[in-house]
């Protein structure tokens, strides 16, 4: 073998006594979300005794499909995969069907005709998150007339949860036109694009209201610059991020940033679940959302000391 | 007159100065620079500081491209020196210990050195094609900055080590300042030394130059070690910068435009001939192109476009053939009437 | 008087940058007839050649085939006109088979498929009428220059074409090869070929050509019946001087002969190295000048490789002023104070895109490493010297090497190594393309430098620069040394070299 | 050096015994690589269970066909010594178009050709900026890139599903040999176009003029030969097989995406040199370039049996697996010279 993995069992393969094998095709490792999105599932099989086929896509869906057809050739029990978009899965989909292999989808859907090429999909709903950032916005300005200019991070332009949550918020915000997006960029998701498109922002706009960042990196980014530029973060800009990773967290619970939309990596224990269900025969939901909730600079400092990634 | 619009940076210089210009249309106060908090600040200013990291990969790209050599990994190098100061100063009992913040500094250049060495062996010892060579180091070496942060991004809160990519000294960005001294360094070495003309030797013609008694084995991993040294520098000012390791971001294709911001200068990607002076033009270049799409607000879907246009507008002004063709139709008239021939 | 012309050129002018190649030019050549183009080094023989061809826009003047004013966007459309050219350095592509680049672009094609095995027969067959017996499948890159130089002659002439131009094609053939040249000249002329040669042998010239136009620093001097001038006075009228050098050039060799070698330098015992050269011994003394004398492929550039280490012998040592030495490679010879300029200067010798001052700087800067450069005062006088003793033109050391004429790039060559100041200095076809003055001028150089104590190994084509230089010259016969033959005194002659080779042993 | 810069050994038989030694000589860094493929799908199937099934071998070149059509466009590119960095981007912008077009109800019969089209034309109009205004390739090809994938991001930034039951049944369509053992459409476009390619190289004036400017690109024009238009050409090849990468690229994935074929220029570029072309021209095999991304295609086949990488560790042992094969690859070849 080359090199011992971090953790997971060993490479025996497919079949063997009653232990279920499950190969799973993750997107990648682009963020600290999508690393403990990988944890908690890989730490879930171990507890739950699944054997697990871990395959990292390096964020292409053509990876992705080669992975899925080679879980299909190991005959593994259960395929699950988070898919790298949403189209374009019905061959290899159709594929597994005819070998009898269950495919259960995480963190994002396919959009097949054919539903019952998969049993279950099981994660957050981006639009939604984008939804529940333009409604705290919503709220936080009732009542003031005055116009509100906001300036986007958007994520990677053309990945999914960028599209999805940057329509969200439009949407809601669509309902009173004082709500301007004056900015919208592309910060690939990271701190250092974050920062340096807000830099650019705070140049040529001088009156920002709100910030909207599509993920808590950029906006930890963000941050950064407009203290650089003489400015509160939270006070004279207010900030809204979707993710609550530790880090953003923190910042909420200090003030920095106003509101964060929770989107959890956590779903490995129900994936776990769903994986045992569907391999015992039994019907399993087509759609489980994750438990996801939204924090306030309070409830941040509530629920900072446990958080765990 | 006609010396300075003959010079090579001539056009590259020309198509920056538009490109700033043209952000005054949108954000009017684009070329002030004040004096905030003690140090200047202005969008001018944050052109240079964002041009920084991709200065250094340039220069050090510069002399690997003259010896006839390319370098993909240097991202990975950043993102692995980043990741290696970051965890160590992570470790520190006192983050704000300037001393222990240099030990990491130190660890993380050692490590880059060694990744340069490893590229240098394996392109001239070995005698493996530069750009597979750089490629084995360039997809590993991400994972192993990964693998070192175990996926997560490390923050830390270090105040001296906030200074390398974030501070100031004498009111200008200390990365800024860090990279005039790179680059003067790197100029008087070449200037005080035979290096120059023995690596263009070496990268324009290896036969001749090997008969010529020339030891290109050394020049060429001497090279790559600069190389991977800058890159390294330039992986603590982009990490310093956010004051956290990203070992998926670091440096994620900034081989390209590095590559981008050597030709731009004016070197040959077949070697010989180079010009560092040039590389840090075109990264400068490609930073205010950055930040003009901000600026100038280019919605994120056409973004590309418009660097595919900024870049196609730099290579035909840099194009001595359609200069040619577009000045020869004005000019043929008045010098020669009649005797032209028909282009 | 006779034929009219089926090529003309009037008032051509070409600059370049700094320079003026061509001013006014006329030119023309007809039907049937061998016309040489004489000039210096630089005089701009090439740059008429690449503007008639068209990979030269012309600046000014007129170009008429058959009377018809033509005006060619590259070498392509020339060759289509029915103008077949061999440019000065061989061009051709060393990565292809021998085949391959006699009929690349006209390769025998059955329904567009290229027909190898056809390819390969004729092309065998097109050398061996050149008396070359080649693998014709193998990769150029594997023959000596001399034998590309062959090749290049065999693609140009088996076109059938109404112009053939030749370009120094003989710079690096002996003599039987030169003959059999001609012989395809003759027969080319007779069947109404019009021929444009040059050569800086003017022997040669006077055998072949019917009439010659001389240039002189882009300028024309003017055209003549090769009948009408003496070769004193074609000197004359090329250099623009009095015969002074040509007089030089015919006392030096007897001075060279009196001198005894002193102690060897180098000794070679049964070096060799398999498929290149059998193990032969050799000594080189100080102050001694010894020549390689051989065929076409002889094996004088292998062996003259592995005493420098650029190839590496795989039998046999070499011994250094008595103590043995293993030459790894070309910077451990140089250390040991050996010199070798290579015969093949466009891709051995000059780097193209350095200046004249970096290129003939290299070596020494080399061998002193990276750290200590050699200041630019000293550069500058050892630059002005060599341009001067040379005759470097155009005379500024910044100017690329690669914008130089060939003849002035050889010298830049040659400058690099003497400035070493070696003890050994191999010179593997130094006068190649270099004019009749400057060539005596290096003669003399190496003469005087042998007396001064250095040892050279000295290996040219023309067989007369080897016996009149050498004390002692080495035969060599398909890659074997076969004999040895002293020359102190200048008692060799060509016929006793000739026989040396044809019996294979020492007479 | 002189054992690998040769042009291929036409089928042709060749009599004296020294010259059939010489013949081999020069296919030694293919027959290498071959060796090695051979060696590391043995080690696969020596470690994990049914790695040894045909159906993983032919999966191979199923996920492979589209790089392998890419990688042949590249191959010409290469040996001119140029280099193309537009490919990834041409492939996505030919699955966004296709997608876009096809949902909107155009014909297959109309968007195939029209999408091939517009790769040629992309390829065609980098070439002639490349020639006619002696652009480096590099830069040419890579506001080419920008271009394309800026295009497609501007038609949708959405992945597009394809519902068009040609594309669908060429999606689906099997060649069965057995029960399991099947290969798609693809494969066989894939494998059409690699033997078209080795022909033309091999037994085309345009195939030797390609190697000829690989070689030496002043004299190649010295004698004579069309350097612009065949400089030109390879580029419009390259497009060409761009799209039509990007065409098989759709059928694979059923879908049209901006994001798609994400770094694919370098898989391309890798598998090219992996098969013993040099980059900088004139040398080198297309069957090579098969066997370059055959060794692609296994290493990640290895990774997934292996099953318990992390992101970073499969990162590392893609390297590890890469620098094990080159530098095996290389100390082959250097000993047999
Ligand atoms: N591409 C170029 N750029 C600049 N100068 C050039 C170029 N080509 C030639 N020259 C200059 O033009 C002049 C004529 O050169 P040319 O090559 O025609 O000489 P030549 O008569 O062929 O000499 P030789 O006998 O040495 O071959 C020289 O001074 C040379 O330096
Ligand atoms: N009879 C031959 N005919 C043609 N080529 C030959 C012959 N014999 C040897 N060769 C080639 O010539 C090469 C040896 O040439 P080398 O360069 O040592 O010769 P040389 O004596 O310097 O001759 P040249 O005048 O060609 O430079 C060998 O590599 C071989 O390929
Ligand atoms: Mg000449
Ligand atoms: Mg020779």
């Amino acid at each position: 073998g080359c090199g011992g993995g971090d953790d997971a069992g060993s490479g025996d393969s497919g079949g063997g006594g009653g232990k279920i094998t499950m190969g799973f095709s993750q997107v990648g490792a682009e963020s600290g979300w999508r690393t403990a999105n990988t944890k908690s599932i890989q730490e879930s099989a171990a507890t739950a005794g699944i054997d697990l086929k871990f395959s990292d896509a390096q964020g292409k869906q053509e990876n992705q499909i080669k992975a899925i057809r080679s879980f299909i050739a190991q005959r593994v029990d259960v395929i699950a995969f988070s898919p790298v978009v949403e189209s374009g899965w019905d061959t290899v989909l159709k594929e597994a069907k005819d070998a009898n292999i269950p495919v259960i989808l995480t963190d994002r859907s396919v959009d097949s005709q054919d539903k019952t090429l998969y049993k279950s999909f099981i994660g957050s709903d981006f639009v939604l998150e984008g939804k529940k950032a333009g409604e705290w916005l919503v709220k936080e300005y009732e009542g003031k007339p005055e116009p509100v200019n906001i300036v986007e991070l958007q994520g990677s332009p053309g990945a999914a949860p960028a599209n999805d949550r940057k329509a969200g918020f439009a949407e809601v915000i669509k309902a009173d036109p004082k709500f301007k997006v004056i900015a919208s960029q592309t910060g690939q998701f990271t701190r250092t694009d974050g920062k340096e498109v807000m830099e650019a922002f705070l140049k040529a706009h001088q009156d920002i209201d709100v910030l909207y960042a599509h993920n808590d990196d950029m906006g930890l980014g963000a941050i950064e610059a407009i203290e650089a530029a003489g400015k509160k973060p939270g006070t004279d800009i207010k900030i809204i991020t979707v993710d609550a990773v530790k880090d953003g967290m923190t910042a909420l619970a200090a003030g920095k940033i106003n509101y964060i939309v929770e989107c959890s990596p956590l779903l490995g224990p129900q994936l776990m679940d769903l994986a045992k269900k569907v391999k015992a025969g039994e019907t399993v939901e087509q759609r489980v959302v994750t438990e996801e909730t939204t924090f306030t600079q309070e409830q941040a400092k509530a629920a900072l000391p446990d958080r765990k990634y | 007159m006609t010396a300075i619009v003959k010079h090579r940076l001539f056009w590259p210089a020309v198509v920056l100065v538009l490109l700033l210009v043209s952000n005054v249309f949108f954000a009017p106060r684009f070329f002030t620079i004040t004096l905030q908090d003690g140090h200047l600040y202005g969008s001018l200013i944050d052109v240079l500081r964002s041009a920084t990291p991709l200065a250094l990969v340039a220069l050090g790209m510069t002399m690997v491209i003259a010896t006839g050599g390319i370098d993909l990994s240097v991202g990975s190098v950043m993102a692995i020196s980043g990741a290696v100061a970051c965890l160590f100063i992570g470790d520190l009992s006192n983050q704000g210990s300037v001393g222990g913040v240099l030990l990491a500094v130190g660890l993380a250049l050692v490590l880059a050195l060694v990744a340069g060495l490893w590229n240098g062996v394996l392109v001239s010892v070995i005698g493996i094609q530069p750009i597979i060579a750089t490629l084995i180091l360039m997809v590993a070496g991400r994972g192993i900055a990964q693998l070192l942060t175990g996926g997560q991004i490390i923050n830390v809160s270090s105040p001296p080590f906030r200074v390398i990519g974030a501070g100031y000294a004498l009111a200008i960005p200390v990365s800024v300042i860090i990279v005039a001294v790179v680059v003067a360094a790197a100029v008087l070495l070449i200037r005080r030394s035979a290096l120059g003309v023995l690596v263009e030797a070496v990268g324009a013609s290896p036969t001749a130059s090997r008969l010529a008694g020339i030891r290109a084995r050394g020049l060429t991993i001497g090279a790559y070690v600069f190389a991977a040294v800058c890159a390294g520098i330039a992986g603590l000012i982009f990490s310093s910068n956010v004051a956290s390791a990203d070992s998926n971001a670091a440096g994620n294709l900034i081989e390209l435009d590095a590559i981008l911001a050597v030709v731009i200068g004016g070197t040959a990607l077949t070697g010989g001939r180079f010009s560092i002076a040039g590389s840090v033009l075109g990264a400068v270049l490609i930073s205010a192109l950055d930040i003009t799409t901000y600026t100038i607000g280019v919605p994120a879907e056409t973004t590309l476009l418009f660097k595919a246009v900024v870049v196609v507008i730099l290579c035909l002004s840099q194009s001595a053939a359609f200069r040619a063709a577009v000045f020869r139709r004005r000019r043929t008239p008045a010098v020669t009437p009649a005797a032209e021939v028909p282009a | 008087m006779g034929d009219p012309p089926i090529l003309q050129m009037t008032g051509i002018r070409k600059a370049f940058p700094g320079v003026v190649a061509l001013d006014g030019v006329d030119f023309s050549l007809r039907p049937g007839e061998v016309h040489a183009l004489m000039g210096e080094n630089g005089a701009g023989k090439s740059t008429l050649i690449k503007v008639l061809t068209g990979v030269y826009d012309i600046d000014a003047g007129d170009i008429r085939l058959n009377g018809d004013p033509v005006r060619f966007g590259g070498p392509l459309q020339a060759q289509q006109a029915g103008i077949s050219t061999v440019y000065q350095e061989v061009n051709l592509c060393a990565n292809l088979s021998v085949a391959e680049n006699i009929f690349i672009g006209r390769e025998p094609r059955r329904f567009g498929k290229i027909r190898w095995s056809e390819m390969r027969r004729r092309s065998t067959a097109l050398l061996a009428g050149l008396d070359l017996h080649l693998d014709v499948a193998a990769p150029l890159s594997t023959y000596s220059l001399a034998i590309q130089q062959m090749v290049a002659i065999a693609r140009a002439i088996d076109v059938s074409a109404k112009v053939l131009i030749l370009d120094e094609p003989t710079s690096s053939l002996d003599a039987s090869e030169v003959e059999r040249l001609f012989e395809v000249m003759r027969r080319l002329k007779r069947d109404g070929v019009a021929i444009l040669f040059i050569s800086h042998f003017l022997d040669q010239v006077y055998a072949v050509a019917d009439r010659m136009t001389v240039l002189r620093n882009g300028t024309l001097i003017g055209e003549y019946a090769t009948a009408e001038l003496t070769q004193m006075q074609l000197v004359t009228k090329m250099i623009g001087k009095e015969l002074t050098v040509l007089e030089r050039l015919e006392e030096e060799p007897r001075e060279v002969a009196a001198d005894a070698p002193r102690e060897p330098v180098v000794e070679a015992h049964e070096l060799g190295r398999a498929g290149a050269i059998e193990p032969f011994d050799l000594a080189i003394h100080g102050g001694e000048i010894v020549g390689l004398a051989g065929l076409l492929g002889s094996g004088r550039t292998e062996l003259a490789r592995l005493l420098f280490g650029a190839d590496r012998p795989d039998q046999g040592t070499i011994k250094i002023d008595g103590k043995p030495v293993t030459l790894r490679t070309p910077r451990v010879a140089m250390n040991h104070g050996i010199a070798f300029s290579s015969e093949n200067r466009r891709t051995e010798g000059v780097v193209g895109e350095l200046s004249v001052r970096e290129n003939i700087v290299l070596a020494l800067q080399a061998s002193r490493g990276w750290s200590r450069p050699i200041p630019r005062r000293k550069q500058d006088e050892l630059v002005e010297r060599y341009i001067k003793t040379l005759g470097i033109r155009p005379a500024d050391p910044d100017v690329a090497v690669r914008n130089l004429s060939g003849g002035n790039q050889q010298k830049v060559l040659l400058a690099r190594w003497l400035i070493t100041e070696p003890r050994l200095l191999i010179v593997d076809e130094p006068t190649r393309g270099i004019d009749v003055g400057a060539k005596a001028e290096i003669q003399r150089l190496l003469v005087e430098l042998a007396d001064g104590g250095m040892a050279v190994l000295f290996v040219s084509a023309e067989l007369e620069e080897v016996l009149r230089l050498s004390h002692k010259i080495e035969v060599l016969r398909e890659r074997h040394l076969v004999g040895e033959l002293d020359n102190t005194g200048g008692g060799v002659d060509a016929d006793r070299v000739m026989q040396a080779i044809a019996s294979g042993a020492n007479p | 050096m002189t054992d690998v810069k040769a042009p291929p050994q036409p089928a042709v038989t060749v009599t004296a015994p020294h010259k059939r030694r010489r013949a081999d000589r020069r296919h030694i860094p293919v027959l290498a690589t071959l060796a090695l493929l051979a060696l590391m799908y043995g080690l696969g199937v020596a470690n994990y269970d049914n790695f040894s099934d045909t159906q993983v071998l032919l999966n191979v070149f199923v996920d492979n066909a589209f790089l392998l059509v890419v990688a042949a466009g590249m191959t010409f590119v290469i040996l001119t010594g140029g280099i193309d960095l537009s490919v990834g981007a041409v492939v996505a912008l030919t699955t966004v178009v296709a997608a876009t077009l096809l949902n909107d109800g155009w014909p297959a019969a109309l968007v195939l050709p029209l999408v091939l089209l517009i790769g040629t034309t992309l390829g065609l109009g980098m070439g002639a900026v490349i020639h006619y205004f002696k652009v480096e390739p590099f830069i040419a090809t890579l506001a080419g890139m920008f271009l394309a994938r800026g295009l497609s991001l501007l038609i949708n930034r959405n992945s597009i599903p394809i519902t068009d039951p040609f594309w669908t049944s060429m999606a689906q369509e099997r060649i069965r040999f057995g029960p399991g053992i099947f290969i798609s459409t693809s494969v066989v476009i894939a494998l059409v176009v690699v033997l078209a390619g080795a022909f033309v190289l091999a037994y085309t004036r345009f195939g030797r003029t390609v190697y000829a400017i690989g070689g030496n690109a002043d004299s190649a024009l010295l004698m004579g030969l069309p350097v612009g238009r065949t400089r030109i050409a390879v580029y419009t090849i390259s497009g060409f097989l761009s799209a039509l990468g990007g065409v098989l690229l759709s059928f694979y994935m059923l879908s049209g995406y901006s994001l798609h074929a994400q770094g694919m220029e370098l898989d391309a570029i890798a598998a090219v040199v992996i098969g013993g072309v040099i980059l900088t021209g004139g040398s080198g095999y297309l069957f090579g370039t098969v066997l370059g991304v055959l060794v692609l295609g296994l290493i990640q086949t290895i990774i997934t049996f292996q099953g318990t990488l992390s992101s970073w560790w499969t990162r590392i042992v893609v390297g590890i697996l890469l620098f094990a094969f080159i530098v095996l690859q290389r100390l082959v070849t250097r000993r047999s010279r």
